[in-house]
């Protein structure tokens, strides 16, 4: 039989969550009311307020399905939970937690590739020209998931229509965007 | 010269776990007029007792101190100890080791120190004690209630069946309360009204039962056995005695469009009108603000067709001036309205409705005579959503705390629902079942098992309309937090008890305390839940907290039987606490030199003039007076003696100077 | 007047009829947009799903060279940036630790005091007040004012409308001659950013956002943030298939509702950008 | 050397802060032991020439603590308190009291966690001011009062 940690104290992953973003989670008491109207609750592997469950029990092993769930890179931060928990739990707060930390453990869930390759090519272009471009962060992003078929009717549309830009803005200062990437990036992978 | 004795109480351990009482013991027996001073494990019982009666005895003790728990605790204990050894008891004095220390602090050698400093705080106080005779006042015997349900209809009948009177007031037309509103009450069913009204007219109709309705407090002023209050009769514009309650009235009034507030708005009712059916007393008043003669000058039809000439219009407020003796606070609850969960879409959709109003429908006098119906289309549901907790425990948008009954009756709407929708579906939405209660527990497993009403353990997200349907968006925990969308005819949902408007300014007027939720606080959470911290003054119903019938009748009598403990003697006894002026020998007579700043700040009126005069009655002086009656003992006047001329008896100046100056010079 | 604009990288790309209408109608009243010179992209969801640091420190450099160029309240039209430039302003000043920490990453002063306008507050403050009388075709459609989510949520945070079933936009438009319906998907999500990285889910729920706004009959839908836009327009084949049925239901900016009302037109509105045909 | 243990002095109404502090020890929560707490029937009651004593004899703080405005068990003897407590602090102005050392505050009889902070707080302020050296002027000052009383 698994033994679960649930303490007044919160260990782990909860107590690191407290420090660093101020969101306790031992104020969750399982009501589901995030569940219930988060819309991308029928798609994740564990349902919002399971997540925070496992996180509460500061069970280690139970903490690590959390990293490794495909619900945390699912979440769209839509604020839904947040706006109606009766207990004022920030839950976009802690999914933005918990994904920094899946990433810095290694422990991303491989369902979630995609979404991590299209946000890291979203980066990926602000870091070299200070804006977003679009085509370009559509083909990195094509490179990396190989997903080379995909939306290739949009474009054309896009491009007719005036929606894609070809040659990128560029900023001018663009040292003082690659410093911020550079300082910001010392406890996370890129 | 003193002799004071020390006992020191362990308290079993929660004393002496932290405080070193043998040292503290032998600390005090150093103090300078201490002439006994031991420890011993429990102080306040039957063989502590007798340590501190036998050294009064043998060492002819002076003064006592106990340094044991609060004296909010045991000050009557060890009082009553010394009395009967023969010491007077306000000679007696209590130093706070217990919550005051060893509970508080870590056990170390200052805590240690504090003890000892809070015994020679109270062993100086105590020296300059003086005995006190407690102070005898008469008792009105006459209970005022406030509040007409069934806490007030209840404790009401309890006193006036012990042979005293009662004036009750109801600030509603009708007495009765919410229990008049419910449908059938669980955990029996038995229909609410059948067993309510029966008492409603009982009390219409006892001879020691003076029933004001539409009547509210006004002020009060005075204290426990002496109370003066004022009642205003709110004007019903109809002559109660030519009224003989036959109704034509209410039927030939042409404002017929008014929101009926009995029937939780789900019903049309009259300007001129009678609340319900069975109202006690069943006779009509005039809502002013709907009428139409009152707000636009013509009309008068009730006038015209009342067979008594009963209507008067001009009827003012009456205020009534009525003394007492105990006052009862049976004022209620009501529920939160829940437009302050937009999610939900109550006030928005007719069909998302209150529990209030749910028993409304269900009730056989309700607007649907029974039967379960919606009220936008009037159709019997064939799915219906219970929310549970719909306000209750959300500290974000609602209330923090449980509202107690929501999940009892929640079971009940759904079990009624059952018994009348055959083919119907029903579901709660939960977070805990909270059944704790005789037959509680079986009674919601009665209608999980037997009613099949499905239980769903999960917060609503939200409520939304669709093609006449209501799609409930929740999640079952159970199942991991799995999606639940269920379409509905009709939800109910189960809205926080709260405290009643106008509660506040009540307690302010009775100098009654309340908690953050503004429902009246008891004197103790546990020992003394029905009394207030002001004497005389008593607690019953969901006034309090919320509360379902049984308890709400069970407070009702409890309270009946402290008014009539207090009822039962011709007058009471007082704490001798109060205020004296100080009288000397000619040719001063008193210090007091006559400028009453005193009584200007005195709240009770207590401080009287009184004239000193020779023997051939030429005035000398006019001095200060305190009325031992009235004075309830706070000092004010004492910190506003500019001569020191007014002191408090057993919280005198000298005995405040002694004790800081015994804590600061050891 | 001279008021400060970003306008964020989308409205430079895939929403330029954003762009487009929101210079159009600020010009009608007089209003210059001066752009945030050399400003930068917000880092929108991509930056605080991965690193929070940098989430906070990208908004902080634009508004930054805000304040360098002496401005004191900016346009944000895109609610996605909106909502990432207030969330950084609102963090920063809750815990000034972090404050000093950002200003030092970014290298540049920065006080956290700029007054930050969405699309509907600038229209409520600068344009509804002298609004009625430059309306020369009404905008007489039913329509359905989508709000999504990052206009409203948090309200802790940006302070504005009702979470649930918010208004402002429904009494813009009444004022336009519009009929706003009372619909159940007001502020249900459209996907967001999984646009791209898992189109089937922004199919299925921007879909029943489509669906219900048809059901109750719909003529238009009213947006004020790229994403949506992005999402139930160009989307629309995505959402199509979710439903087996062609929906042919236009997407408006608010921006491009209000310039057809002042009688702008539709080229300089970007009209003609759309995926979904708008008709007038 | 050891930390300086400030004597502080509560003088407390028995129906509102008496009860709260009552509470806090039924609450079991812990507080510094530097305070002694003096009962009085209401905060109305105290003579602020108490304080003034009490700073004589050498206390290095002051709480002043009773019933919420409004809650008062005799109606309004918290506010002539308080209101005493505005000409009082010119006095100790006057006398040369930082009114820091005072701390002024209302618990109620349902506030026991309020009870252990205010007497937390107040010990690490006393602290801070360090030991209250002046009470030789105020017992001279004292004394000249009772002489001319």
């Amino acid at each position: 039989m698994m033994e679960i940690h649930t303490t007044d104290k919160p260990q782990g992953l909860g107590s690191a969550l407290k420090q660093q973003t101020d969101v306790d989670l031992q104020k969750c008491y399982q009501c589901g009311k995030c569940s219930a109207g988060c819309p991308l609750s029928s798609e994740m592997d564990y349902a919002p307020n399971y997540i925070m469950r496992m996180i509460q029990t500061g069970d280690s092993e139970l903490e690590e399905k959390a990293l490794r769930s495909l619900t945390i890179w699912l979440c769209l931060s839509c604020e839904m939970c947040y706006s109606r928990c009766p207990q004022s739990i920030d839950i976009p707060k802690v999914m933005d937690f918990l994904r920094e930390k899946s990433l810095q453990k290694k422990m991303t869930n491989p369902e979630a590739k995609k979404i991590i390759a299209f946000h890291k090519s979203f980066l990926k272009s602000i870091e070299k020209t200070g804006r977003l471009n679009e085509l370009d962060l559509i083909i990195d992003y094509k490179t990396r998931v190989f997903d080379l078929l995909q939306d290739v009717s949009l474009a054309p549309t896009m491009l007719a229509k005036g929606k894609l830009p070809l040659l990128p803005e560029k900023i001018k200062d663009r040292k003082g965007i690659s410093s911020i990437f550079l300082k910001t990036s010392k406890n996370n992978s890129k | 010269m003193s002799r004071i004795g020390v006992f020191i109480c362990h308290c079993g351990e929660n004393i002496s776990a932290t405080v070193d009482v043998a040292r503290v013991a032998k600390a005090a027996s150093e103090i300078e007029g201490v002439v006994h001073s031991v420890d011993y494990k429990y102080m306040c019982s039957d063989p502590g007792q007798s340590l501190i009666k036998q050294a009064i005895k043998e060492k002819g003790l002076t003064g006592v101190v106990v340094g044991s728990c609060s004296p909010r605790m045991h000050e009557p204990t060890f009082r009553r100890a010394c009395s009967e050894a023969g010491l007077n008891p306000f000679l007696c004095e209590m130093a706070n080791l217990r919550e005051h220390c060893s509970w508080v602090h870590e056990k170390n050698e200052a805590t240690t120190e504090k003890a000892i400093d809070l015994i020679r705080m109270m062993v100086e106080k105590v020296k300059l004690n003086q005995p006190l005779r407690e102070i005898k006042v008469p008792v009105t015997k006459t209970a005022l209630v406030i509040g007409g349900g069934i806490a007030g209809i209840q404790t009401s009948l309890d006193i006036a069946n012990t042979g005293h009177q009662v004036i009750l007031i109801e600030k509603e037309p009708s007495i009765g309360g919410h229990m008049s509103q419910l449908s059938e009450t669980f955990p029996t069913l038995d229909c609410s009204q059948c067993i309510l009204t029966p008492r409603m007219v009982e009390v219409a109709q006892h001879p020691n039962i003076t029933l004001y309705t539409y009547a509210e407090l006004e002020s009060v002023s005075g204290f426990i056995g002496n109370f003066k209050a004022k009642i205003r009769k709110k004007a019903k514009s109809v002559d109660e005695k030519l009224c003989t309650g036959c109704g034509l009235c209410t039927t030939k009034c042409p404002n017929k469009k008014i929101p009926n507030e009995f029937n939780e708005g789900l019903g049309l009712r009259t300007a001129i009108y009678v609340p319900f059916p069975q109202a006690v007393p069943n006779k009509p008043v005039i809502d002013k603000k709907n009428c139409t003669y009152y707000q636009k000058g013509k009309c008068k039809v009730c006038e015209k067709f009342c067979p008594t000439k009963a209507i008067q219009y001009d009827q003012p407020d009456e205020i009534l001036e009525v003394e007492v003796g105990a006052i009862i606070l049976a004022t209620g609850f009501t529920v939160k309205k829940v437009d302050f969960f937009p999610e939900y879409g109550y006030g928005k959709y007719p069909d998302v409705i209150t529990g209030l109003q749910f028993e409304r429908l269900a009730s056989a006098s309700g607007p649907t005579l029974g039967e379960i119906r919606r009220p936008s289309d009037g159709k019997i549901p064939e799915k219906i959503v219970f929310v549970a907790c719909a306000g209750s425990r959300d500290p974000a948008k609602g209330i923090p705390y449980c509202s107690k009954i929501c999940c009892m009756y929640t079971a009940k709407h759904a079990m009624l629902y059952q018994h009348k929708v055959h083919e119907g579906k029903s579901y709660v939405f939960y977070m805990d079942i909270r059944a704790a209660g005789k037959n509680y527990d079986e009674f919601v497993r009665r209608a999980i098992e037997e009613d099949h009403v499905n239980y769903i353990r999960g917060r609503v997200s939200r409520i939304y309309e669709k093609d006449g349907k209501y799609i409930v968006k929740g999640a079952d925990t159970l199942l991991g937090g799995r999606p639940v969308e269920i379409e509905a005819d009709m939800v109910v949902l189960a809205t926080a008890g709260v405290s009643n408007e106008g509660a506040e300014e009540l307690a302010q007027k009775l100098h009654v305390s309340y908690d953050p939720y503004k429902f009246f606080a008891e004197a103790h959470p546990k020992l003394k839940p029905i009394e207030t911290n002001t004497a005389g003054i008593f607690l019953t119903g969901a006034c309090q907290s919320p509360k379902d019938i049984p308890e709400t009748v069970g407070m009702a009598s409890g309270a009946a039987a402290k008014v009539a403990a207090l009822f039962s003697k011709d007058e009471m006894t007082r704490e001798p606490l109060i205020a004296v002026v100080n009288r000397q020998a000619p040719p001063l007579f008193s210090t007091c030199v006559g400028c009453f700043l005193c009584q200007t700040a005195c709240p009770y009126q207590a401080i009287e003039r009184e004239e000193i005069r020779d023997r051939s009655g030429k005035l000398i002086k006019t001095v200060a007076k305190v009325n031992p009656g009235l004075c309830q003992g706070c000092g004010t006047c004492v910190a506003f003696c500019r001569s020191k001329s007014i002191d408090i008896q057993g919280f005198s100046n000298e005995q405040m100077y002694s004790e800081v100056m015994a804590l600061l010079n050891d | 007047m001279v008021l400060g604009f970003y306008p964020g990288c989308s409205l430079k790309g895939s929403s330029r009829e954003y762009t487009e209408s929101v210079i159009a109608i600020t010009r009608k009243f007089e209003i210059e947009l001066k752009e945030i010179p050399d400003w930068n992209c917000c880092g929108a969801t991509a930056a605080h799903n991965l690193n929070k640091e940098l989430s906070l420190a990208l908004p902080a450099r634009i508004l930054a060279l805000a304040e360098k160029e002496g401005m004191k309240e900016i346009l944000i039209p895109c609610a996605a940036c909106y909502s990432r430039l207030a969330t950084a302003q609102y963090e920063l000043n809750k815990d000034p630790e972090l404050k000093e920490k950002v200003i030092k990453i970014i290298g540049m002063p920065y006080s956290g005091d700029m007054v930050l306008l969405n699309v509907i507050q600038m229209l409520d403050k600068y344009i509804t007040p002298n609004l009625e009388e430059k309306i020369i075709e009404p905008y007489l459609h039913k329509v359905a004012c989508y709000y999504g989510c990052l206009l409203v949520r948090p309200y802790n945070i940006l302070k504005f409308d009702r979470e649930e079933d918010p208004q402002s936009m429904d009494i813009l438009v009444k004022k336009l001659g519009a009929e706003p319906i009372d619909w159940a998907f007001k502020t249900e999500c459209c996907g967001g950013g999984l646009s791209i990285s898992r189109t089937s889910t922004v199919g299925r729920l921007s879909g029943e956002i489509i669906r219900d706004a048809r059901d109750r009959k719909a003529e238009a839908i009213i947006v004020a943030c790229p994403m949506c836009h992005t999402n139930l327009d160009m989307r629309r084949p995505e959402i199509n298939n979710y439903l087996g049925a062609k929906v042919s239901i236009p997407v408006l900016y608010i921006t491009e509702v209000l310039g057809l009302a002042l009688g702008i037109d539709r080229k300089s509105l970007g009209l003609e950008r759309h995926f979904v045909k708008v008709t007038n | 050397m050891s930390e300086f243990e400030p004597k502080i002095v509560a003088f407390v109404c028995n129906w509102c802060t008496y009860a709260g502090a009552d509470l806090t020890g039924t609450s079991r929560i812990k507080y510094a032991s530097n305070v002694r707490i003096v009962r009085f029937p209401c905060t109305g009651r105290i003579d602020y020439m108490l304080l003034m004593k009490a700073f004589g004899e050498g206390a290095d703080g002051i709480i002043v603590s009773g019933c919420h405005p409004n809650d008062c068990h005799y109606t309004s003897g918290n506010f002539h308190a308080r209101r005493r407590w505005i000409v009082f602090r010119n006095l100790c102005d006057f006398m040369g009291i930082d009114i820091r050392r005072i701390t002024f505050s209302w618990v109620s009889a349902a506030e026991g966690a309020k009870w252990a902070d205010l007497v937390n707080s107040t010990v690490a302020t006393i602290r801070e001011l360090g030991p209250y050296e002046g009470y030789q002027n105020i017992s001279n000052y004292l004394k000249k009062e009772e002489n001319h009383g």
